[in-house]
């Protein structure tokens, strides 16, 4: 470890920092402190801190030739860039959006903020991983802050629940991860990714790759191994639902992405072939099982499944295309759920969380703004322009098209038909004229600022997209 | 004046994040800075549509930027015979329909301005759209903001009704997203950089298969036909006008029936020469079944504003019709004829609207003498119904005549029975106005109060305008003859299978998988 | 000759004029407007027939276009006229008789409250039938073709809160369309074979573009005369007419007997070059012509109604006029219309003139024995019916006879038999109707409980029927002088067509434009023509003896029961059309209607429920056992790794 | 070493097995846990035996980072399931099973 070693990880450094302190800032609060109001802004001042430090690191680093560092397991280039720039942004998000619902169900905000940043650096050492190694630290490192976070509203049942299935599953998957990475090495003599595309072409080699797709499929929730994400976002306390539902898609697809296309292409017929398949049925089981959802949390839990299958569609389809609408749906998700998500932050039902459909009624009249960006996020999660979600969407038919992929960008235009149906569902209750009378709007600067940011983002991605699908293209170009 | 199509799209777009950020509780400046700004996009229309040069088949107004460079979309409007006359039209309709509001949508009002102008931006756009991705952004951004004004502004059934529209048409537009990406990766065939471009594509010929290119026609032509639509894959439109408010009923079959019968034109024909000419049988018996299949079940209907969408359906048979018969006086027909229709069914529906607003009843069969109560309403239904049964001398007419007659030499067995089609006109209509108007005056109408002013100010240039068109229509012929005859070129050019066939993209098209 | 373009927007200003204003000024303001303007153009046709009469014979036609008003691509039709003897005389005929009904109306209407609409109806059906005589080309003859339409459908239709009056011109307006689907077509194949529709450019060149009794020819032909059955209600679309007696009598008669029934006879002569390349086209204008002058004949033998029976009366003079041009001879046709329109259009005024003094009845088993007191309305009827039933020296007797002579000297001696028939039956049917009427006492011949009754505005007289002691008399004087003259244009009209040396003034007028058919016409002589003309004077006079025999006298009771009845059905066309054509396609609509809902839409809705219920069963499938979860990721793993081992 | 290579490897798969199995049939959330543990575990026996196979260090390595994870995720369970037993007296996995659907 040198100190170029250091400096490449600066941005993670600086969230490990960031969420050490926000522990400390709680340890250290007494009295009168711990009630007051200001208590959850202060960690989240932190937090926040954090995140703009490590977004700062990461813009004053030239975006020029990849940097290799920790003995080649740590790899610095244009993806790791825009994983970064996505995790981050969850994070951010994540940070400005859940003050008003840490203070209201009185969650430990130390704790939420300092799990929340360890997990995003997490996910960016999985974007940034070159070896099977770090590729299972960092998915451990995005995985266990997300399990606790799930427990975090430690009297709930079902935040319990939650927590426990999360767990148990996620370590279910977990093990046959390394059992995975045991396999390749075995197989390949290397945990390193940059050697593997000359690994030999044996059984063990596939039934490596095969255990390894468990591991990262859980976290992305693709089918069969979803069935963990329903009932975890329903549990799961709202922020960090929110959050979870994003930054494990960030990491799991980083790693997908460093794995299939740029570690393994002498295998892409094969594995394009299972990722496809896997794509089509969790496109197909997501949408379908959203439609008869009247939980938000729990209809987005599934539309996370189906999302979950589209970017599989890049993925699966390869090549630079392919990883660059990856890399851009990533960056859009992050945008649209977490703004989705920041408006029901913002609601409460009688002292508990309204994430019923129904409690959304009226939300027109009394928070009008909420109730536009909320209809705006619906549209974009359906892939329907001028927002972000149809020019990511594009990208991918794209990718799959180019890739003679028909079947993959057939299933994905009708799912998405599919999708339509629950996405505007919401969308025109929040708009629609009656009032849910126990429903609460709670109004906060801060998550203000948040929910504008998100739907800034969602329009900014949809409407001008130059910059950022520029950044994208040049983030895969080493890909060829 | 450069920049003037984008002036064009953004006035709504300006307006109505000037409509957003007025109080919700002043209705009435709402409803006025509305009104100012669909008048200020008429006017630009209308400068548009005078200074547009006739006889050029080429694009006039052009502007293009680049948009997303990264993979070859631009910003690129421009205006020619197809849609100069479909813009201005655009541009009409929405102050008369803003104004009809007035009397109708008191709920929301702000809501319901903000979105109907983003509606008329959305429409502007897709009949300016040069680039196929700019192009359906416009298309389904259209779509948006139609569900939400039915599903929040509609009648008893109005969430069934929206999200049917919603799917329905949605379904055959991604259909035709996953196409135009198809044929934006076959235009780099040739070995060049792939384009979203319109103008670029047609440039020379697309590099797909013929197979392909009668897939990639479907798709196209699918999204279309649902939006017109064509038998059979018409059953939202009924739904949706009849639960939709009555003057997003008049939007709905005005203007966005068009822009189905206007990507047919736009995209089908010329991108698709081949195609088109293989699938033109087919689809002129589907506008043959159409026309009297819609207007079999509308004489059938017992709700007014189904019938009337029965009876819209069957009118826009006749521009599918004309479309497919390639034939000059036929495609200028339909064009003609979607501003007609725009006109006519738009003041029918209007008129079902002024009715429902006064009774609240849905039903023919519960009105009854509503002309000897109320004659000055009768009598604007009535010259619209005329118009819309094409009697001569008023807008209708001309265009069913050029549709029929051209497609009478081009396919006259589909002439003759379409031909029949305007009986079955006559006798919906006709039974229509019988219903409500006719008949004994029933005794809970006595009171019908009769037009008023401000449905008069709707009214009256509605119905100039169809003795306009239907006595001078050479204004509107003129400016899109060039275009219609370089169309039709393209499309008789076209001998058998692509020169070209280099197997660029879905080769495999059923197929899908790579196999390994 | 730009000038004749005044002749329809005279009218057309009248409605223009009286519909936006008419309800806002008196009565007598609304009827000298409408009154004026036709008589106005009557005088600017007087003006232009003293222009054409300035001109030598064979240039006596001149085309007067406006502006282009269709064209793009091939197809071009300009907003155009022509002016040449046949459109003026028609202008003339049209212009004249439509102003003396306009006058009768002022008279007829005066205590309808809805007087500016009827004016300005009357105003735009001048207006459309002028330029449907006028019009220079087939598309723009179709304005005024339609324009008649409407004004027909919307008169039918005035007292519209009577039900049967707005089925009467929804019926009307429905059969009319339906013929003129063939006109269209006919316009169409005009377009294919000549490229224009200009009638001069088309007489030109039908010599060279249509080969005689080649297909083109015949289908032109035959769709444009499909067109002429259904404005001219021939067989078999004849069957709106009689109901179309549900309109102001006034209305029947300048419309439904005088001037717009006559527009398919009239197109016929004006496309008559192409009729002549068409010789089986011709036979079935002839055959038709002659089969429903006997029909319609037959028909109004039982009709109890009076103006129903004018009504029939008119369907069988109008197959007169087709037999007439079936055989090709053009001028007599038009001379019949021209008689047929005064004495019809008479015949109308004075049945008006009965109803109005009855309070608008019109069921004539509830009149009887009006002569004496509306000795001026029986005066006037008799000459019609005279006409009518061929009479010398009345018109109606030269211009039938003239057609009855064609046909014979034509070589259609069938058809001339059917039609000297058809004539008996005319005399009979309108003697069988001034008896009633007139002569007989009230109260003969049964009325039924629910009599004919026209319209529900108040009449003069305030009771319906023959009321005894009540106050019956004839109409005031601005009715009574237009059925005076009319009656004095029926006794002077024959003058038109025959003369001592036929042809006769008409059809001198005419001859440059006509070509002449098929019809032999120099072979005649003297002594054939004066035995066909008796032959047909006695028919006639066989009918009006019979009557007066059976009606009067009652020296004979010539009653089949069978035969009541098929008349009283009027041979169950209707009934036949009511079960075969109507039901069938209402039957099909609903059907239509359902098939909709449950076939297509129903596939529609079906998906989206297959679809719904997926989702259901995918929501079950997640049962909350954490067990389950871990199963189920198993059969992936399981999956995957069957996957990589055996692909 | 007498014992080949192959054995250490079917052996740690069957221990793996074992461990899959444990967690689908047992229902106390703490065996499940050690089933887990379990599959680890022989995954670790995986790792060492290849990475002795093949001479090299780096398999060893993870091993420890395996242990790591694994005694990580102990404590964040065993803390979820004391909780757990908290609320609900009982750690049934089955018993867990408000949320579904």
């Amino acid at each position: 470890m040198t100190w170029a070693d250091l400096s490449l990880i600066a941005p993670e450094l600086a969230l490990a920092a960031a969420a050490c302190a926000a522990l400390l800032q709680d340890a250290w609060a007494t009295g009168p402190a711990l009630e007051s109001r200001s208590r959850g802004p202060a960690a989240a001042w932190i937090a926040l801190g954090g995140v703009c430090a490590a977004l700062l690191l990461l813009g004053v680093r030239p975006a020029g030739a990849a940097q290799v560092g920790f003995a080649g397991m740590y790899v610095r280039d244009g993806i790791t860039r825009v994983v970064d720039l996505a995790a981050l942004a969850a994070a951010g998000l994540g940070v400005m959006l859940s003050p008003p619902y840490l203070e209201r169900f009185r969650l430990p905000a130390g704790e939420y903020h300092a799990l929340l940043l360890l997990s995003t650096a997490g996910a960016m050492l999985m974007g940034a991983s070159r070896n099977l190694v770090l590729l299972f630290l960092g998915l451990e490192m995005l995985s266990f802050p997300l399990y606790v976070l799930a427990a975090l509203a430690r009297r709930s049942r079902r935040s319990q629940e939650a927590g426990l299935k999360y767990l148990l599953l996620g370590a279910f998957a977990t093990a046959f991860f390394v059992y995975g990475v045991a396999l390749v090495y075995g197989a390949s003599g290397t945990a390193d990714l940059s050697r593997l595309g000359r690994a030999p072409d044996v059984p063990l080699l596939h039934a490596g790759v095969a255990f390894l797709v468990i591991g990262l499929g859980f976290e992305a929730a693709l089918v069969p191994f979803h069935a963990w994400a329903p009932d975890v976002y329903e549990g799961a306390p709202m922020p960090a639902t929110a959050f979870m539902s994003v930054i494990a898609k960030v990491g799991a697809f980083a790693g997908l992405l460093r794995l299939f296309p740029q570690a393994l292409p002498q295998l892409a017929p094969a594995w394009g072939q299972m990722l496809a398949a896997i794509a089509v049925a969790t496109m197909i089981l997501g949408n379908l099982a959203a439609l008869a959802q009247s939980n938000v949390k729990r209809l987005l839990a599934y539309s996370g499944v189906a999302h979950a299958g589209y970017i599989l569609i890049g993925i699966a389809s390869g090549g630079p295309a392919g990883s660059s609408a990856v890399l851009y749906y990533l960056l859009v998700y992050v945008a649209m759920n977490l703004g989705a998500f920041g408006v029901l932050l913002l609601l409460e039902r009688r002292g508990e969380e309204a994430d019923r459909v129904e409690d959304l009624a009226g939300l027109l009249g009394r928070a009008p703004w909420a109730a536009v960006v909320l209809a705006a996020c619906m549209v974009s999660l359906a892939g329907l322009p001028p927002t972000a979600g149809f020019i990511a969407k594009l990208y991918l038919f794209r990718a799959a098209l180019q890739d003679h992929r028909v079947a993959l960008a057939l299933v994905g235009a009708l799912t998405s038909v599919v999708s339509v149906y629950y996405y505007l569902r919401v969308a025109s209750v929040a708009l629609s004229a009656g009032a849910a009378d126990a429903v609460a709007v709670r109004h906060s600067r801060f998550a203000g600022v948040g929910l504008a940011l998100a739907a800034a983002g969602v329009l900014w991605l949809g409407i001008v997209p130059g910059a950022i699908t520029a950044l994208v293209q040049q983030a895969v170009q080493a890909l060829r | 004046m450069p920049g003037i199509l984008t002036a064009l799209v953004a006035v709504p777009l300006i307006g109505a994040a000037g409509v957003a950020l007025l109080p919700a509780g002043r209705v009435r400046a709402v409803r006025a800075v509305g009104l100012v700004t669909t008048l200020a996009a008429l006017a630009l229309a209308a400068w548009v549509w005078a200074r547009f040069a006739p006889g050029t088949s080429g694009l006039e107004f052009e502007e293009r930027a680049a948009w997303v460079p990264a993979v070859g979309i631009a910003y690129h409007l421009g205006l020619d015979g197809l849609s100069v006359s479909l813009v201005a039209l655009t541009a009409f309709l929405f102050p008369l329909a803003l104004a009809a509001a007035a009397g109708q949508v008191r709920d929301r009002v702000k809501a319901f301005v903000v979105t109907a102008l983003l509606l008329e931006a959305g429409l502007l756009g897709t009949f300016m759209a040069q680039d196929l991705v700019l192009f359906y952004v416009f298309w389904e951004a259209m779509l948006v903001p139609m569900y939400f004004l039915i599903a929040l502004w509609g009648g008893a059934g109005r969430a069934g009704a929206a999200i049917k529209f919603f799917l329905y048409t949605m379904a055959g537009s991604i259909l035709m997203l996953v196409a135009i990406v198809a044929v934006y990766l076959g235009s780099a065939a040739g070995g060049g950089a792939p384009t979203f471009d319109l103008p670029s594509l047609l440039r020379e010929p697309l590099g797909v298969a013929p197979g392909v290119q009668a897939v990639l026609f479907a798709a196209f032509a699918v999204a279309f036909a649902i939006k017109m639509p064509v038998w059979p894959l018409h059953t939202w439109l009924p739904d949706a006008y009849a639960e939709a408010p009555p003057v997003v009923t008049v939007l709905l079959a005005s203007l966005m029936a068009k822009a189905g019968a206007y990507g047919l034109l736009r995209f089908c024909l010329p991108l698709f020469p081949e195609a088109s000419r293989a699938f033109g049988p087919l689809l002129s018996a589907l506008a043959v079944v159409g026309i009297l299949y819609g207007g079999a079940v509308a004489w059938a209907q017992g709700d007014m504003r189904r019938l009337l969408a029965y009876g819209s359906m069957s009118h826009m048979g006749f521009i599918l019709l004309g479309i497919f018969a390639f034939d000059v006086p036929a495609v200028q027909g339909s064009l003609i004829q979607m501003v007609n229709h725009g006109v006519s069914t738009g003041a029918l529906f209007l008129l079902a609207g002024y009715l429902l607003e006064r009774t609240g009843r849905a039903r023919t069969d519960a009105y009854g003498g509503v002309a000897a109560t109320a004659p000055a309403l009768a009598a604007a239904a009535l010259i619209v119904v005329l118009s819309s049964l094409a009697l001569p001398g008023t807008n209708g007419f001309i265009g069913e005549f050029l549709i029929l007659v051209g497609t009478f030499q081009a396919r006259p067995a589909a002439a003759v029975p379409a031909t029949l089609g305007t009986v079955a006109a006559a006798a919906y209509l006709l039974a229509f106005v019988g219903r409500v108007f006719h008949g004994p005056l029933r005794d809970d109408l006595r009171a019908l109060p009769d037009l008023r002013a401000r449905e008069y100010a709707v009214l009256v240039p509605l119905i100039l305008v169809i003795f306009w068109v239907g006595l001078y229509p050479q204004p509107l012929l003129v400016r899109s003859e060039a275009t219609v005859t370089a169309v039709l070129r393209r499309v008789a050019a076209a001998h058998g299978p692509a020169p070209r066939a280099a197997p660029a993209v879905g080769s495999r098209a059923g197929g899908g998988e790579r196999t390994p | 000759m730009r000038a004749a373009i005044l002749i329809p927007l005279f009218p057309l200003a009248g409605w223009v004029v009286n519909g936006l204003l008419g309800d806002r000024w008196g009565r007598r303001a609304v009827a000298w407007v409408a009154c004026g303007t036709v008589v106005a153009a009557f005088a600017v046709s007087l003006a232009v027939l003293a222009r054409l009469l300035a001109l030598p014979p064979g240039a006596r036609s001149a085309a007067v276009v406006l502006y282009e008003w269709i064209g793009t691509g091939s197809v071009r039709a300009p907003l155009g006229l022509l002016v040449d003897p046949l459109s003026v005389a028609l202008a003339l005929v049209v212009s004249g008789v439509g102003a003396l009904i306009h006058i009768y109306s002022v008279g007829y209407m005066a205590g309808d409250e809805h007087i500016a609409r009827y004016f300005a109806y009357l105003n735009l059906f001048m207006a459309s039938m002028l330029w449907l005589v006028l019009a220079g080309n087939l598309v723009a003859m179709f304005i005024g073709w339609e324009g008649v339409g409407l004004c027909s459908y919307l008169l039918i239709a005035f007292w519209f809160t009577r039900p049967p009056a707005a089925a009467a011109g929804v019926k009307a307006f429905l059969v009319t369309r339906l013929g003129d689907v063939g006109f269209l077509l006919g316009i169409f194949l005009a377009f294919a074979v000549f490229g224009t529709t200009d009638f001069t450019a088309m007489a030109r060149a039908a010599g060279s573009r249509l080969p005689l009794g080649g297909p083109a020819a015949t289908a032109l032909a035959l769709l444009l005369f499909l067109g002429a059955t259904g404005k001219s209600a021939q067989l078999p679309l004849y069957v709106w007419l009689p109901d179309a007696m549900e309109g102001p009598t006034p209305v029947s008669a300048l419309i439904h007997a005088a001037t717009m029934v006559t527009a398919g006879v009239y197109m016929i002569v004006r496309m008559h070059a192409v009729y002549l390349r068409a010789p089986l086209a011709l036979d079935v204008v002839a055959i038709v012509g002659a089969a429903t002058a006997i029909f319609a004949a037959a028909a109004a033998l039982a009709e109890p109604d009076l103006k129903r029976v004018l009504a029939y009366s008119t369907i069988s003079q109008l197959g007169y006029m087709f037999l007439g041009v079936g055989v090709g001879a053009w001028s007599d046709g038009i001379f019949h219309l021209t008689s047929h329109a005064f004495f019809k259009a008479l015949l109308f005024l004075a049945a008006g003139a009965v109803m109005h003094a009855l309070g608008g009845e019109t069921d004539m088993r509830r009149m009887g024995g009006l002569a004496g007191r509306l000795p001026a309305t029986a005066g006037a009827f008799a000459v019609g019916a005279l006409a009518l039933a061929g009479i010398w020296p009345f018109a109606g007797f030269f211009s039938k006879e003239a057609i009855l002579s064609d046909a014979f000297r034509a070589g259609r001696v069938w058809l001339w038999a059917v039609a000297l028939a058809a004539a008996g039956l005319t005399a009979l049917y309108i003697a069988r109707a001034f008896a009633l009427v007139f002569v007989l006492p009230p109260g003969e011949g049964s009325a039924g409980p629910a009599g004919c009754r026209e319209g529900d505005a108040p009449r003069a007289a305030g009771h319906r029927g023959l009321a005894p002691g009540a106050e019956v008399a004839d109409p005031p004087p601005v009715m009574r002088w237009p059925m005076g003259a009319l009656a004095l244009l029926t006794l002077l009209g024959g003058a038109l067509g025959w003369s001592a040396a036929r042809p006769g003034v008409l059809a001198r007028w005419l001859g440059p434009l006509l070509a002449p058919g098929a019809l032999r016409s120099s072979e005649g002589t003297h002594g054939s023509e004066a035995a066909l003309a008796a032959a047909g004077l006695a028919v006639a006079v066989a009918g009006i003896v019979l009557v007066w025999l059976v009606y009067v006298r009652r020296a004979l009771r010539v009653r089949s029961q069978a035969v009541q009845t098929v008349l009283a059905h009027r041979f169950y066309v209707e009934d036949f059309y009511a079960a075969a054509v109507v039901a069938p396609v209402r039957a099909v609509a609903r059907w239509a209607g359902g098939f909709d809902r449950a076939v297509i839409d129903g596939a529609v809705v079906g998906l989206a429920r297959a679809i719904g219920g997926g989702g259901a069963v995918l929501r079950r499938l997640q049962s909350g056992y954490l067990r389950h979860y871990a199963a189920l990721a198993l059969v992936g793993v399981l999956a995957l790794l069957a996957y990589w081992m055996w692909r | 070493m007498s014992v080949p290579a192959p054995y250490y490897l079917g052996l740690s798969a069957v221990l793996f097995t074992l461990g899959m199995a444990g967690v689908l049939v047992r229902r106390s959330a703490l065996i499940v846990f050690m089933s887990v543990e379990l599959m680890l575990n022989a995954v670790n026996l995986t790792l060492v035996t290849f990475a002795r196979l093949r001479g090299a260090v780096d398999g060893q390595v993870l091993v420890f980072f395996v242990l790591v994870v694994a005694a990580v995720e102990v404590v964040i369970g065993l803390a979820i399931i004391v909780d757990i037993f908290r609320s609900r007296d009982t750690v049934d996995v089955d018993d867990v099973d408000l949320l579904r659907g």
